[in-house]
């Protein structure tokens, strides 16, 4: 028993090291890939981690208070947590996480877990603009929500499991398996909610730098702002896992999600570097119109 | 015949008090057409209760109480006309102080302008 | 055997004698009087109880003279006779009593003789059987009535008067020619002789006979002031003095109504209908009338008309119906006679107190509110008061015998008249800071903003107009002792006494019909509430120490659950521990009140018995009972609210249409007994009864559509008491569909296949869907909510429409944990009002570093509330969604997640706004929030963390008590359980949650362990500037502001306006209606001709 | 608009000054006397359409001994610019407020009376902070106050700052040598 | 007893640690901390020197335009000039920024503003002066409101002259001074600390109306 949860946590360690590093890696590279595109030649690859490590050892620090303090720890829990309840590579031991104590409804309902502990941590350094990002970023969240609710509840439907690791394994045997091609109304509409889940451009107005000074993190620095920075790499990873399991047949290997992951996030990359961006009830609007029906469009078909 | 004509009387009496309930606006006036409604169905009681040629309606060897029936006035409506009479008379002069009344509140007789009380 | 001709002998005797007496003193002849009543009462009375010993004997007939009918007068006593005597003349010594205690009485010389004629003549219309006799008898009452509505000497009173005295001479004329006509055709002014004849025999020789009973029956029926032409009855209602008022609705129109019931035996079947079309005519359009009144005593009037008319309605109908039915509904016509009597002249009376004390408020006078209630809850029939049986049994009568529409009439009718006499006694009630109806959010003007120069002036003024805002919306009721000195003088407390009296009989009257109906089905048990209320407010009105009150109840209901939950399973036993067990807890609460709040232990305690007892009944009678038991007594824990009574109102009506829809429901499906005793397999209901039904249920609920009672009845209640009603009283609504889910099995709609479960599942999701966006909009805390409560409830109603194993699982769950977190949230809440004295959110903030507690229950239960993991909310999202993919709503599912997001969204901004953000400095030196309210909490938070860890511990029992109806869709391995669509284990969650939760603060621990300094609330970076105010640096108005701009327009309350509409329109054509009241004598001669002629060419069959 | 002025000008005693405007034929210049200044501006505004103040300032003449207080207001339907000029005794800066008439005037006054001194008794938020936040010396604007001095004394100069003329400097470098010559 | 004297003591110690916050009203003392800054000894040996190259290498400016000189900021981030390529990116709030770039002439009014971002940054921190009038006044060495030397009010770590200096100046400043970063020649934020009563007499000399903390955590 205790060596089975020793190996256990090995396991989850190692997995953890990868998505840490590939997430920071990952956004090295997107913060690169958008200087091509405005013709600069960008920071270096390793850029965040040195952003990292220097917030971490900056000498002095804030804290407004026990909420505050606990936040960040929050915010990691939920992205950690979310990663953790995915299996990252489809058949592999170690990377398959913890995903039988929960399915796709629990990654989810996870999501939400982060966003409130940074809410609430937000909430209480007292600055009125940490809310008015909060306010903001809910707000566009419970709208992209709704087109990805119908998505998997379309493709819960149409395979009739809500187990990630299932959705995988259905979709083995051939890119033509995969729920982008057997669903691609659903995928379409899960892609469009991915671009405000990313919250890049055109959704990007809860961090609007100059209006709200980066919105809900204002009041975070040092080693706050190096949690939420690690976070960022985190969760990312594990929403891309997630996409690509569940619309782009998962990965047998760690090589294959690489690829995957990246070209999901690359095109992320390019609808925001080429788009202007929404204001909050302009993203709400667009949500809940045309990706809400196609989302009602691919739950409609498989209910006749 | 002489039944038939009080019973027309009577009706035509009551009509007349009805009219006169519906169109004058004098409250006294009013008053008087209850009276005459009354009249009118005090007449027709007396009018049912007659039998022409029919004797007083004492029962006594001449008239058994098997022979009754048809060939005495019948006493009854004549005491009902009587008590009705009375009581007639107590109604109306309720409604004559009631009319004195509303004249020292209302200062007017007319049915029309005592009406503060409504819907 | 006292022979009936004392009666009338001694009272005409005492009253002519009456004029010497006051010779001997002023005095003399009241209490005279007096006696003289008391010996009619005791004569009655003594009828009865020889009657009731020997019922085969009777009735008996008296002859006076000596002769028999038809050569002398009879009079006869019989039951029904007796019974009435009784009540009458009770009244009118009641009234008696009245008059002379009552202070500045006039009640002498003339005046008292003919009170006691009135008496006399009534006495007689009940007693004699002959038509001419009756003929005078009437006239003595007329007359004395006549007399005595103008015995106040006042214009008003003249002007009445008159108009009587024209309709009453008209209906004489009528009756009189009626008579004589019937005299001449029969031979005889007797009524059982003219009865045993052969009628229709008669009818061929004599064509106008028909026309001359028709003619009596319209002398009579006028008298009763039939609608419409009973313009002059009002006014006389309105102007004579309100004990006269009294009298005469109480005591003539008794006598009046007794003597029409005695000549219907000589009805024809299509004059009996004619009459019932009257009678139903009169009654829902006097109510209707009525509901425009804002005079009171001319509202009493309709009410006092509309009453007379149902019992007209019911004399009809006997005349109809078979014989046992006759029987039975001629029963609940005396009940609702006495019922009437009482409780009319008790308003009467106390309308009359009113005005001597000159009160417009009785918000401190809790005797007063106790015998107002009374009385208005007797006239509009509800339990455990006689009408609320009379009306059963009349209803069970016409359901047998398929007289819908009448039972839709008579039901609407009784709304109506619940509608205007609550609103007087929401009005009389209110509290003078109360607006009347659910006032929208008061903000202040502005929210003081100052340049830094001016700091300190402007945040003094800041100060005092929170002050002041705060001080506007403090919760609790004040003191009861504390009242006006000059009132005090006014008081005349023998009179209320007698008032008291009267009010005791309606409410013993009531327990007797009471334990008489239900002794029948062994259900005795139900009437404990009852019982409780009474002893309760019995304990109040002694001012008893609130707190051992408070102990005593507790220890009652504990024993009272003890009892019950042992003998119940499955979901019974689900629903009692939700129901007894959720309240019992939260009971503790009231131990922080620091005073005697009048009524309001007995009657918390008296709901949850009724919720109880819900689970318990067995007939629909019942379960009916206890469920009307239920809504009035929250709409009465509701307007102890300060600015209730809109609220109140708005919920007392709609429940009450609920109630009555529901009761339809109940009568169109006899078999709805064999379901609350747990048989299963049962006829199939029509699927109107299993709408009414639901609809019923979805009232309660508050599900969209039926839900705009919700918020300002939630809102606007005293704290303790939102949460009860929210978290335990609103599923008394779910526990009806489970009992009576076969219904919903299999009906169709008429247009389809598709089962009626189905549009509730729809209701369901949308209702989830609008509360959750209201919530979103509102800044008052509590509507906040209380618009929660009703999304949640949705969730539930959508689950349980599934109709399948898992979604019933996943409704039980959802109630259970609905309760434990909204009970926790609203107490944290609770406490934070109590503190803070304001309830809205923007005006709070930064309280977390002064309640802490309050802000951990608050950010448990909100993390539960929205379902995220690792709390047990989860497990009802998870439940939800699997069993909704399963059945296949797929679309349903998608707006149950949307409106989870939006519930996340709600719920946040609540705990950002209270506990986050800026603290104010008037909130500086608060405390957290007292004891009373945190144990209920601390226990909860325990029990949510332990279902958390270990849900199988409650989806387990639940899982069991629904395996008798289904078959078992989820399984259990170890911790985790599995649908067939997927898995979850929320032990394992829990830990890896706890882990990653662990590594990151470590972390942080490390990095973070020196020179991290605790900073201030100013100590933020301002853009580069430094706050002024808390209140401009706190973003907490108007929230998601976005998102209004976004979806506003899609929010317009179209139940709101669609009710409103329906009320305007009730309105208006009740205003329309009453525009034929023109005043005017002549008019009113004019429409009482018009009605008899009507009547007769209807009877005639046409022109 | 002169005729129209010169209408006026015995009734609020104005007088017009026709050499400070030579170049533009829309604009006119006229002196005013202190106590008729706003009955005349009352006058511009409400009566000859001269609805819109353009800007409202002051300037220091040390050497005469007062200070010019320029009103400048616009006619939106001749488009027509008047200045109306007013000279205020130094030693004694109160003038009334036109606050009144155009609200946002007040702010022109707040800030001539933080920079000059100048009152204008009932003019809301006067003495407020305008830009200068605390200043507690001569108002910076007037002449007789020493700016540099003041810097000196206040901003911890640095040595070795060495001043030109810009033009001298500028000639030198470009064109040394040439700078006699030129 | 002599536990409670000791206690005393040190409550009097603490007291006189604290800052006096003269400028704000007694109600509003609560809004504020008064500790005063303390410093920080940085780390040690090799430790200390990956510290500052991390430091170095992630320059987080702040992005406040104080002057004119700011307009010669905005080219930097362009394609023209890539700032970010030297790992240094704008931050919007001064938390999160490390550098402070005062751009150009600093009015008293400003000054408020800066001192009191500058505080509200989190150490180390350093201060880039942009242009001659950061210096000793530049054009506004005459100007009763214009500060001449910035160095009197916050710690300057390195100064570029010029009205105004070329983007290519500043990059070529940037690059200087992750060199003294790296160097470990940058400690403004301790000198601030050490020197904080001068500084703050220097500020208070200027800043007439002081409405706000001693030290703005």
């Amino acid at each position: 028993m205790m060596k089975d949860i020793a190996i256990k946590a090995g396991y989850t360690l190692i997995s953890l090291f990868v998505i840490t590093n590939y997430g920071l890696l990952l956004g090295g590279t997107m913060a690169r890939v958008r200087a091509k595109v405005q013709g600069r030649i960008g920071q270096p690859v390793w850029q965040p981690y040195i952003d990292i490590i220097k917030n971490n050892v900056l000498r002095t620090g804030i804290s407004h208070g026990v909420m505050f303090y606990l936040g960040p720890v929050f915010r990691l829990a939920g992205g950690l947590g979310t990663y953790l309840f995915i299996p990252a590579v489809y058949g592999s031991l170690v990377f398959a996480n913890f995903a039988f104590s929960g399915d796709l409804l629990l990654v989810m309902y996870f999501i939400f877990f982060g966003q409130l502990g940074m809410a609430l941590g937000a909430g209480q350094s007292g600055h009125p603009y940490s809310p008015i990002g909060v306010a903001r970023g809910l707000a566009q969240m419970s709208a992209f929500e709704v087109p990805f609710a119908l998505s998997v509840i379309a493709i819960a439907a149409q395979y009739q499991t809500l187990s990630v690791t299932e959705f995988v394994a259905l979709q083995q045997g051939g890119i033509l398996n995969w729920i982008v091609f057997t669903n691609p109304l659903a995928t379409i509409a899960a892609m469009i909610s991915f671009l405000g889940m990313s919250m890049g451009n055109p959704f990007s107005i809860v961090i609007a730098p100059q209006e709200i000074p980066i919105g809900p993190p204002t009041e975070m620095q040092s080693s706050f702002l190096g949690m939420l920075q690690t976070n960022r790499a985190i969760f990312n990873g594990a929403k891309l896992v997630l996409f690509m399991n569940l619309y782009f047949g998962g990965a047998t290997s760690v090589l294959s999600m690489v690829v995957k992951t990246f070209l999901i996030y690359l095109y992320t990359v390019i609808v925001g570097a080429s788009f202007p961006r929404f204001r909050a009830d302009q993203s709400i609007r667009f949500f809940l119109g045309i990706p809400t029906l196609i989302g009602i469009a691919a739950v409609v078909v498989q209910m006749i | 015949m002489i039944t038939q004509l009080l019973i027309i009387l009577g009706a035509a009496l009551i009509l007349v008090g009805f009219w006169g309930v519906l169109t004058r606006k004098h409250i006294v006036k009013i008053i008087i057409s209850f009276s005459i409604l009354d009249t009118g169905i005090h007449l027709i009681m007396v009018g049912i209760g007659y039998i022409k040629d029919g004797s007083a309606p004492i029962i006594d060897q001449e008239m058994p109480v098997s022979r009754l029936a048809g060939n005495v006035v019948d006493p009854i409506p004549s005491a009902l006309v009587l008590t009705a009479i009375v009581i007639g008379v107590a109604v109306t002069a309720l409604m004559l102080s009631y009319a004195v009344q509303l004249y020292t509140f209302y200062k007017t007789v007319s049915i029309e302008q005592i009406k503060e009380l409504k819907w | 055997m006292v022979s009936p001709l004392y009666i009338l002998g001694i009272g005409l005797g005492i009253a002519f004698l009456l004029p010497l007496f006051e010779k001997l003193g002023k005095k003399i002849p009241r209490i005279i009087t007096l006696i003289t009543l008391m010996v009619f009462t005791l004569i009655a009375v003594s009828w009865v109880v020889m009657i009731s010993g020997a019922v085969d004997k009777f009735p008996v007939i008296f002859n006076t003279i000596g002769f028999k009918a038809p050569f002398a007068i009879s009079l006869q006593v019989g039951l029904i006779e007796a019974l009435v005597l009784v009540m009458i003349n009770t009244a009118a010594l009641l009234s008696g009593l009245f008059l002379s205690l009552r202070k500045d009485s006039h009640w002498e010389g003339k005046q008292i003789v003919l009170f006691l004629t009135l008496v006399i003549g009534v006495n007689g219309l009940v007693l004699t059987r002959d038509l001419f006799n009756l003929f005078v008898f009437l006239e003595i009452v007329s007359i004395s009535m006549y007399a005595l509505i103008a015995s106040n000497d006042e214009k008003h009173a003249y002007e009445a008067g008159f108009k009587y005295l024209i309709a009453g001479s008209i209906a004489s004329a009528f009756y009189l020619i009626g008579v004589i006509y019937l005299y001449r055709f029969t031979g005889t002014l007797f009524i059982d002789q003219i009865v045993a004849m052969d009628l229709a025999a008669l009818q061929a020789t004599h064509p106008g006979l028909v026309f001359a009973i028709a003619l009596i029956m319209l002398g009579l029926l006028i008298e009763l002031k039939p609608f419409p032409s009973n313009g002059w009855a009002i006014d006389a209602y309105e102007a004579s003095d309100p004990a006269v008022s009294a009298m005469i609705s109480a005591v003539g129109a008794s006598g009046v109504v007794f003597a029409f019931y005695k000549i219907s035996s000589l009805f024809p079947p299509e004059m009996a209908e004619i009459v019932v079309a009257s009678g139903a005519v009169t009654f829902v359009f006097s109510q209707l009338v009525g509901l425009r009144q804002k005079r009171v005593r001319r509202m009493l009037g309709y009410s006092s008309v509309g009453q007379i008319g149902i019992i007209v309605m019911i004399i009809g109908l006997q005349r109809i119906l078979k014989i046992d039915d006759a029987q039975m509904i001629m029963s609940s016509a005396i009940i609702l006679l006495g019922n009437h009597i009482f409780s009319k002249a008790g308003l009467f009376w106390l309308s009359d107190i009113f005005d001597q004390e000159q009160l417009r408020r009785v918000r401190r006078r809790p005797l007063m509110i106790v015998l107002f209630g009374v009385f208005l809850g007797s006239l509009a029939g509800l339990p455990p008061f006689p009408a609320f049986w009379a009306k059963w049994r009349m209803i069970t009568v016409l359901a047998e015998s398929d007289k819908l529409f009448l039972i839709i009439i008579i039901l609407l009718g009784s709304l109506f008249e619940a509608g205007y006499l609550f609103r007087w006694f929401t009005t009389l009630l209110r509290d003078e800071s109360d607006p009347g109806d659910i006032h929208e959010e008061q903000i202040p003007e502005d929210i003081p903003v100052s340049s830094s120069q001016t700091g300190v002036v402007s945040s003094t003024r800041a100060l005092a107009a929170l002050a002041e805002n705060a001080g506007s919306v403090v919760e609790e009721l004040p003191v009861l002792s504390v009242e006006d000195p000059t009132a005090a003088e006014k008081r005349n407390p023998v009179v209320l006494a007698v008032v008291a009296i009267s009010s005791v009989i309606v409410i013993a009257a009531g327990v007797l019909l009471g334990a008489e109906f239900l002794r029948a089905s062994n259900e005795l048990l139900l009437l404990i509430p009852v019982a409780v209320l009474t002893a309760g407010i019995l304990f109040d009105l002694l001012h008893l120490p609130h707190r051992i009150h408070l102990i005593l109840a507790m220890a009652g209901i504990s024993f009272y659950s003890y009892r019950i939950l042992m003998g119940l399973d499955g979901i019974y036993l689900v629903f009692g521990i939700l129901f007894l067990t959720g309240s019992l807890i939260q009971m503790i609460s009231l131990y922080v009140k620091k005073s005697l709040h009048f009524g309001l232990i007995p009657m918390i305690t008296a709901l949850i018995l009724s919720l109880g007892n819900l689970l318990i009944s067995t007939t629909r009678l019942g379960f009916f009972f206890s469920w009307e038991m239920m809504t009035v007594l929250s709409s009465l824990l509701i307007l102890r609210g300060r600015k209730a009574s809109g609220a109140g109102l708005r919920y007392l009506l709609f429940s009450l249409g609920g109630a009555y829809s529901m009761l339809i429901g109940l009568m169109l499906y006899p078999d709805f007994s064999l379901l609350l005793q747990g048989v299963r397999d049962v006829s199939t209901p029509p699927v109107l009864a299993v709408f009414l039904i639901s609809i019923g249920a979805m009232v309660k609920m508050g599900s969209l559509g039926l839900h705009i009672w919700l918020p300002g009845a939630y809102a606007e209640a005293e704290n303790e008491i939102s949460s009860l009603l929210s978290s335990v009283v609103s599923k008394a609504g779910l526990f009806l569909l489970f009992v009576t889910s076969s219904l919903y099995l299999i009906p169709l709609l008429p247009s389809g296949n598709i089962p009626v479960s189905v549009l509730l599942g729809w209701i369901g999701a949308f209702t989830a869907l609008a509360g959750a966006f209201f919530a979103l909009f509102q800044e008052d805390i509590k509507y906040t909510l209380a618009y929660s409560s009703m999304g949640q409830v949705g969730y539930m109603l959508l689950a349980f429409s599934l109709m399948t194993h898992l979604g019933w699982v996943t409704s039980l769950y959802m109630a259970v944990t609905h309760l434990l977190f909204k009970a926790l949230l609203f107490l944290a809440v609770a406490g934070v009002l109590y503190r803070t004295k304001t309830r809205m959110m923007y005006q709070m903030g930064g309280l977390i570093k002064r309640m802490p507690i309050s802000f951990i229950t608050v950010l448990l239960s909100i993390i539960a509330l929205s379902g995220v993991p690792p709390l047990t909310g989860f497990g009802g999202k998870w439940l939800l969604y699997t069993a909704l993919i399963e059945k296949g709503w797929y679309l349903q599912a998608g707006v149950a997640m949307f409106a989870s997001a939006i519930a996340f969204l709600y719920l946040f901004r609540l705990i950002h706004v209270i506990f986050l953000g800026q603290l104010k400095d008037e909130h500086r030196a608060m405390k957290e929030a007292p004891i009373g309210f945190l144990i209920p909490q601390v226990v909860g938070m325990i029990v949510i963390m332990l279902f958390s860890m270990y849900p199988s511990l409650l989806i387990g029992p639940l899982q069991r008590a629904v395996t008798p109806f289904f078959s078992e869709s989820i399984i259990w391995e170890g911790y985790t359980v599995f649908s067939t669509l997927g898995y979850w284990n929320g032990n394992a969650v829990m830990y890896v949650t706890i882990g990653v939760f662990i590594f990151p603060l470590a972390w942080l621990l490390l990095m973070q362990r020196k020179h991290t300094r605790m900073v201030e609330q100013f100590n933020i970076v301002f853009a580069a500037e430094r706050p002024d105010r808390p209140e401009t640096t706190h973003f907490g108005y108007n929230f998601f502001a976005h998102y209004r701009r976004a979806l506003g327009m899609y929010l317009t309350p179209w139940a709101t306006r669609w009710w409103t509409g329906v009320v305007t329109l009730t309105d208006s054509l009740g205003g329309t209606m009453r525009r034929i009241y023109t005043g005017n004598g002549q008019t009113y001669a004019f429409q009482i001709i018009l009605y008899g002629t009507v009547l007769l060419l209807l009877l005639r069959g046409g022109f | 608009m002169r005729t129209q002025l010169q209408q006026v000008s015995t009734r609020f005693s104005i007088t017009l000054i026709d050499e400070l405007a030579p170049e533009r034929d829309d604009l006119l210049f006229v002196q005013v006397e202190k106590d008729q200044a706003v009955p005349f501006l009352t006058w511009l505004q409400e009566l000859a359409g001269y609805t819109h103040l353009v800007f409202f300032t002051a300037v220091d003449f040390i050497e005469e001994g007062y200070f010019q207080l320029t009103y400048m207001v616009h006619d939106y339907s001749t488009h027509q610019d008047l200045a109306v000029l007013l000279k205020l005794d130094r030693e004694d800066p109160v003038v009334e407020s036109i606050h009144h008439l155009w609200p946002h005037a007040a702010t022109y006054q707040q800030e001539m009376y933080e920079m000059y001194g100048i009152e204008f008794p009932g003019s809301p938020r006067l003495h407020d902070d305008f830009v200068l936040e605390g200043w507690d010396d001569l108002p910076p604007m007037r002449r007789d106050f020493d700016t540099r001095q003041y810097s000196e004394d206040t901003y911890f100069p640095r040595g070795g700052r060495k001043s030109r003329d810009t033009a001298e400097y500028m000639k030198e470098q470009l064109y040394p040598g040439e700078a006699e010559t030129w | 007893m002599k536990k409670d004297e000791m206690n005393e003591q040190i409550a009097q110690i603490d007291k006189a640690m604290r800052l006096g916050n003269e400028g704000l009203s007694d109600d509003q003392k609560a809004y504020f901390c008064d500790q005063r800054p303390e410093r920080i000894d940085p780390y040690h040996g090799i430790l200390e020197r990956f510290a500052n190259w991390a430091r170095a290498e992630s320059l987080w400016i702040l992005g406040f335009g104080t002057g004119c000189g700011a307009i010669e900021l905005r080219p930097l981030m362009t394609s023209r000039y890539d700032m970010y390529r030297y790992g240094i990116q704008p931050r919007p709030t001064p938390r999160q920024a490390g550098v402070f770039v005062i751009g150009g002439y600093a009015s008293v009014k400003t000054m408020k503003r800066i001192v009191r971002s500058y505080e509200q940054m989190q150490g180390p921190k350093f201060v880039l002066g942009l242009g001659s009038c950061t210096i000793n006044g530049g054009m506004y060495w005459d100007s009763y409101n214009t500060i001449n030397r910035l160095d009197h009010y916050i710690p300057v770590d390195i100064y570029i002259a010029g009205c105004m200096p070329r983007p290519e100046a500043l990059l070529a400043g940037f690059n200087r001074l992750k060199e003294m970063i790296k160097a470990g020649q940058c400690d403004g934020m301790n000198s601030y600390a050490e020197n904080f009563d001068w500084y703050k007499k220097n500020q208070k000399q200027i800043i007439k109306h002081w409405n706000m903390p001693d030290y703005n955590w």
